[in-house]
């Protein structure tokens, strides 16, 4: 499976994801630049974290007008994988793939710590090598990840099985429902404010993450088999 | 030319945590009757004449899908024309 | 328009304007009698201004700094250009270097750290590293009142507000409190980075006709005079006389990194010399560039990205904007160099060029504005041998007796001393860091050193900052030798071998002779500490001046060291690991409580002759643990600071909230005891031997590792039976409560 | 009861990169003429009457003291007297 690793001015955790799959699961990965007009040959696009434009107004809004996000979109909408982990959750939020607005942190500080998330929903293309429920550890780093949504979207969220990771123990930021992670209607694009891609290596803390990107690729691998 | 004024605060409904922190930080100042805070943004932008587009549109465009995230803030701004002295 | 009104250069001498830039009447005499034979305009006598301060010409400094052992085999750069270099094997390096930002930050704390981050990430990109971590030492007055809670609380935001933003992991530092910091915080910030050796650059400008071109954000009216701002100490009302506040910009900086990383790693071609703008900004840079090639150079300021209007040749050269770089390239490359930046949204432009004469001459709407020596700029300052003489305290604090803390009931005082802000937990803290990014980081901040893997091979970085400022205040030379040791057994207790050290030295006015003598002797002591555990110093920054009306704070030598650790298995931490494994206190405890943590908790104050320090000893010591690490012996390795073995032992079982049982043949005031040289150990019960053979008389075995969650420490006197959840807690939430409580 | 509205921003000569960079994104959405935009704070403040003070007094020095940083920024405010209706 080949990956786009989409760099904007300011992504700093690229390099994170792209030897999460290069290393961590043994996929193709490439950076892709913000100003790319395309995505042909690519499987699935991947935004990653950091600050892109310096989070300066708010977090992704500035982002969101890149070129390479209207291939994005039009990627989004063939039905293939798009997944935003941090500043990438926060630019699919600005940029209405997937619903919702990430305030800032509760406690109004920027935290980094490893956070224990709960699979909430295992029957997605994202999750489908975790367990239902199951309690995984995954660092998070951000000082905007507090989820907010209307009560109708919440509502929404809950009846088509959106919410896939919610904060297990203690919830770092004040996000509504404890949610850590969204998917959209029709599964394909999912984000989250926690780190999988920090976590693919027992030597730096957990490789709880790694299951996460498998899921992605054996999922994909069925498709292209079945067709 | 134009000078344009941009504001834009939460929806009543949002919390606004900041605001908080800052209220509790005026009681703890001392100044009890400070009831409430809300913090917004507030933007002054300078606009050229421009000859097809109204700057009433270009400010409505910028601020809602810029300025602002209509999910959570509400915006308003004032436009006011400036001779040009030249 | 408006037109500037500048003094002439007659005016300047006859009504002495140069006194309030900082010159003296002799260094203006040598300027014009001596270097020009002729009177200095105004532009030039502000580039001699902030050129001869302190803090660009070390003319006070520099006769300490040749104390220090700068040279080792693995050294490829010591002190000079933007950072040191170390070798680390594979054709790979490692460069560091730590500045200071104490003035900026006591009057803008947000701003002033954040910059102090920003300008040294740029020393290290510079020498052509990518940047892999920060560290940030910290000093502050006591958390009594609101102005030092906000000063803390915006210092830690700026910081981390940079770092995170940028994405360089911040994985380690140090916080510590005192009454002499209270108007006047420490924030020093250390860069680490890692380099091929190819891709080593120098910050120079030779080549006659290359280009001089100015890549990053534009010049403002920035820090005007922020070098000579750094040199002069505080008294309340001077208020007025501040230059527009440094903004950092850490997203701008970030495309800056990656462009010039880019430029330095791929065109290597036309690329003759890089460094960054930071003190004294444009002069600074561009005139050392030169005088370290033996060049000259032009530089035509009409060209000179500006932010604001009518901006004067003074103002350009001296303003600190951030977040620019000058790089010298070959001639006729520059349209590649410029389609390089506009990749990442920069501008790079042509401000001048290379000649071969000597001279530093500024160019302004067609007019030659600044004609001098450009070696009299970089290099001529005076060099001043300042007096120095022992302070009247030193010789009363060695006639006091030693102070005996009064220790009642040993777990009250212990719980009093974990809630003291310097010994607390700093978690509330580094949790505002994001000391992950670039997934590198093994061991992040909450253990002794940080350490990082370097991927692709099987090797890691151990890094650490350092200084208790007591010690020092009771006996700078010791206190100096004790502050490198303890660096190093960080590095040590983390599984790695210490390669080299850089350090803040942060003093008061050097003027005052008591002062100076405090840098004097430190000075010796960190060079005796350098020579013996072979760490020369390769990089480094001096901070004077940090005095508040008069007061100066303790003598300050920060400390920042890095180690290698040759193979992944060695990293260490120091939280115990499995119940059941055996503990050992290595090194001797003795009761050494002068310039102690318990000491200024009971008294409220320190005072008294230091404690006797061994540094061959130390060297043994530390030797003797890092082989034990290296053959597999040792589970947790954490070494004894502040607070003693008490604060050692639990600090070791927190994370995990293991509990302890043992016994120590000590008075329980012991506890506490500060004695260097010391560590506590766990390892498995099958490697005790091997741990009691190698140490011999210098390691006990005091007990071992349960899964209670109950301290037991059993005294001569008295046992203590302790929950460490609840001590956890106390521990934790002091700083968090210190800083909500009301004053 | 009073409604005070606050304006907090950077001094001309301090660098606002925020500013800076949301300039960039409305010309990269196409609006050149937008030519300067510098951004700051808003407070919408609610204050009670106090017996002993003076409205004025407390949200002076609440700027100055908190809601501004004085040595990069200005404020300026509005206060309104808002009629209770009991
Ligand atoms: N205390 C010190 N110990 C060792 N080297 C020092 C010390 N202070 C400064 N230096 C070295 O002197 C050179 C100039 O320092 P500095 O002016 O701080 O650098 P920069 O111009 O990059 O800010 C650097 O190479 C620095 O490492
Ligand atoms: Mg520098």
């Amino acid at each position: 499976m080949r990956f786009a690793v989409i760099q904007f001015p300011g992504s700093n955790c690229d390099i994170d994801l792209l030897h999460a799959i290069r290393d961590g699961v043994g996929e193709e990965a490439e950076y892709v630049p913000h100003t790319a007009t395309s995505l042909a040959g690519f499987d699935g696009v991947l935004l990653p974290g950091g600050f892109s434009y310096g989070d300066y107004l708010r977090c992704g809004a500035i982002s969101r007008f890149s070129n390479v996000m209207s291939e994005v979109k039009r990627f989004a909408d063939e039905g293939k994988l798009v997944f935003g982990t941090c500043n990438g959750f926060q630019i699919l939020v600005e940029a209405g793939l997937l619903p919702g607005a990430l305030q800032r942190n509760k406690n109004l500080h920027f935290i980094c710590k490893t956070t224990e998330l709960k699979v909430e929903n295992t029957n997605t293309k994202f999750t489908s090598e975790y367990e239902k429920d199951e309690v995984l550890t995954i660092p998070i780093a951000h000082g905007e990840g507090n989820y907010y949504c209307d009560d109708d979207t919440l509502a929404d969220l809950k009846a088509n099985n959106q919410i896939v990771f919610t904060y297990a123990s203690e919830n770092p930021n004040g996000s509504v429902g404890n949610i850590a992670g969204i998917i959209n209607k029709k599964g394909n694009v999912l984000g989250m404010m926690p780190h999988p891609e920090r976590a693919v290596e027992d030597l730096l803390g957990s490789s709880d993450g790694l299951r996460f990107f498998e899921s992605m690729v054996q999922n994909f691998a069925k498709e292209t088999t079945e067709v | 030319m134009y000078n344009v004024k941009v504001y834009v605060t939460y929806k009543e409904s949002i919390l606004d945590p900041q605001g908080e922190a800052v209220r509790g930080a005026v009681h703890r100042m001392g100044f009890d009757e400070i009831d409430d805070i809300r913090i917004g943004k507030y933007f002054e932008i300078k606009v050229s004449k421009h000859e097809e587009r109204l700057v009433e549109e270009v400010i409505e465009t910028v601020c809602d899908k810029l300025l602002a995230n209509v999910v959570m803030e509400t915006y308003r701004y004032e436009i006011e024309e400036v001779k040009e002295t030249v | 328009m408006k037109t500037v009104h500048e003094p002439s250069a007659e005016m300047i001498k006859n009504e002495r304007i140069y006194v309030q830039w900082g010159l003296t009447d002799e260094e203006y005499r040598m300027i014009s009698e001596d270097i020009l034979g002729r009177l200095p305009n105004y532009t030039e006598t502000g580039l001699f201004s902030v050129m001869w301060s302190e803090h660009c010409s070390y003319k006070n400094s520099k006769p300490v700094l040749r104390k220090f052992p700068t040279n080792g085999p693995r050294v490829l750069q010591g002190p000079g250009e933007g950072a040191g270099i170390v070798d680390i094997g594979d054709n790979q390096a490692v460069v560091f270097k730590a500045e200071s930002h104490n003035h900026p930050s006591a009057i803008e704390p947000y701003e002033g750290a954040a910059t102090g981050v920003g300008g040294i990430i740029r020393d290290i990109f510079s020498m052509g590293a990518r940047p892999i971590a920060l560290l940030d030492s910290l000093r502050f007055g006591e958390l009594d009142n609101e102005r030092t809670k906000y000063l803390l609380e915006e210092v830690v935001a700026g910081i981390g507000g940079y770092g995170n933003c940028i994405g360089i992991p911040t994985v380690g530092g140090e916080i510590g409190f005192d009454p002499v910091y209270k108007d006047n915080p420490l924030v020093n910030a250390m860069c680490v980075g890692l380099i091929d050796h190819k891709d080593i650059q120098k910050g120079q400008a030779k080549g006659v006709g290359n280009t001089i071109m100015y890549v990053g954000a534009k010049t403002g009216r920035d820090g005007i005079h922020g070098a000579t701002f750094a040199s002069e100490e505080f008294s309340d009302g001077e208020e007025s006389e501040r230059s527009a506040i440094q903004v950092g910009d850490p997203f701008m900086e970030k495309l800056l990194l990656e462009a010039c990383l880019e430029l330095i790693q791929d065109h290597s071609d036309i690329l003759v010399g890089i460094q960054d703008m930071g003190a004294a900004g444009l002069v600074s840079s561009s005139a050392e560039m030169a005088s370290k090639a033996g060049s000259g150079l032009v530089l035509n300021l009409d060209d000179v990205p500006q932010r604001e209007t009518h901006m004067t040749p003074y103002e350009m050269m001296l303003s600190e904007s951030q977040e620019r770089m000058l790089i010298c390239v070959t001639k006729g490359s520059e349209a590649r160099v410029k389609e390089l930046f506009s990749r990442y949204e920069l501008e790079a432009v042509n401000i001048g060029h290379v000649t071969d004469d000597g001279q530093y001459r500024l160019y302004h709407r067609g007019v030659q504005v600044a004609d001098l020596p450009v070696d009299a700029l970089a290099e001529d300052a005076p060099i001043y041998h300042k007096e120095y003489v022992e302070p009247a305290r030193i010789q009363q604090f060695k006639e006091m007796k030693a102070f005996e803390p009064v220790v009642e009931n040993a777990g009250e005082t212990f719980k009093q001393l974990l809630q003291q802000p310097t010994i607390a937990s700093k978690k509330s803290i580094y949790e505002t860091y994001d000391s992950m990014v670039r997934t590198n980081t093994v061991v992040g901040p909450g253990s002794d050193a940080a350490v990082l893997r370097i991927r692709g091979t099987r090797k890691a970085l151990a890094m650490t900052t350092d200084c208790n400022a007591r010690y020092l205040f009771l006996n700078p030379e010791m206190g100096g030798q004790m502050a490198v040791a303890e660096a190093a057994r960080n590095i040590v207790a983390s599984g790695g071998e210490p390669l080299a050290i850089t350090d803040c030295l942060n003093y008061g006015n050097p003027d005052k002779p008591e002062v100076f003598w405090e840098l004097w002797t430190s000075a010796d002591g960190i060079a005796k500490a350098c020579e013996t555990l072979g760490t020369p110093v390769i990089s480094g920054n001096v901070s004077l001046y940090n005095e508040t009306n008069g007061e100066a704070i303790y003598p300050t030598p920060m400390i920042g060291m890095v180690g290698l650790v040759k193979d992944l298995n060695h990293v260490t931490t120091a939280d115990f690991k499995k119940a059941g494994d055996k503990i050992f206190a290595i090194g001797e405890t003795k009761a050494d409580f002068n310039g102690s943590e318990l000491q200024k908790m009971q008294l409220g104050r320190i005072e008294g002759e230091l404690f006797a320090f061994d540094i061959m000893k130390e060297k043994m010591i530390q030797d003797k643990v890092l082989e034990a690490i290296r053959n597999g012996w040792v589970e947790s390795a954490h070494d004894c600071s502040e607070g003693g073995l008490a604060v050692a032992l639990l600090e070791s079982a927190f994370s995990n909230e293991y509990g302890l049982d043992v016994k120590v043949d000590l008075p329980k005031e012991w506890l506490f005891s500060e004695s260097p040289s010391r560590f506590v150990l766990s390892v498995k019960p099958e490697s005790a031997e091997n741990i009691q053979d190698l140490f011999g008389s210098d390691a006990a075995e005091i007990g071992e590792v349960t899964d209670t969650g109950i301290a037991v420490i059993q005294t001569q006197d008295e046992k203590l039976e302790l929950n460490v959840h609840e001590l956890k807690q106390i521990w934790e939430g002091a700083i968090p409560w210190l800083l909500k409580s009301k004053v």
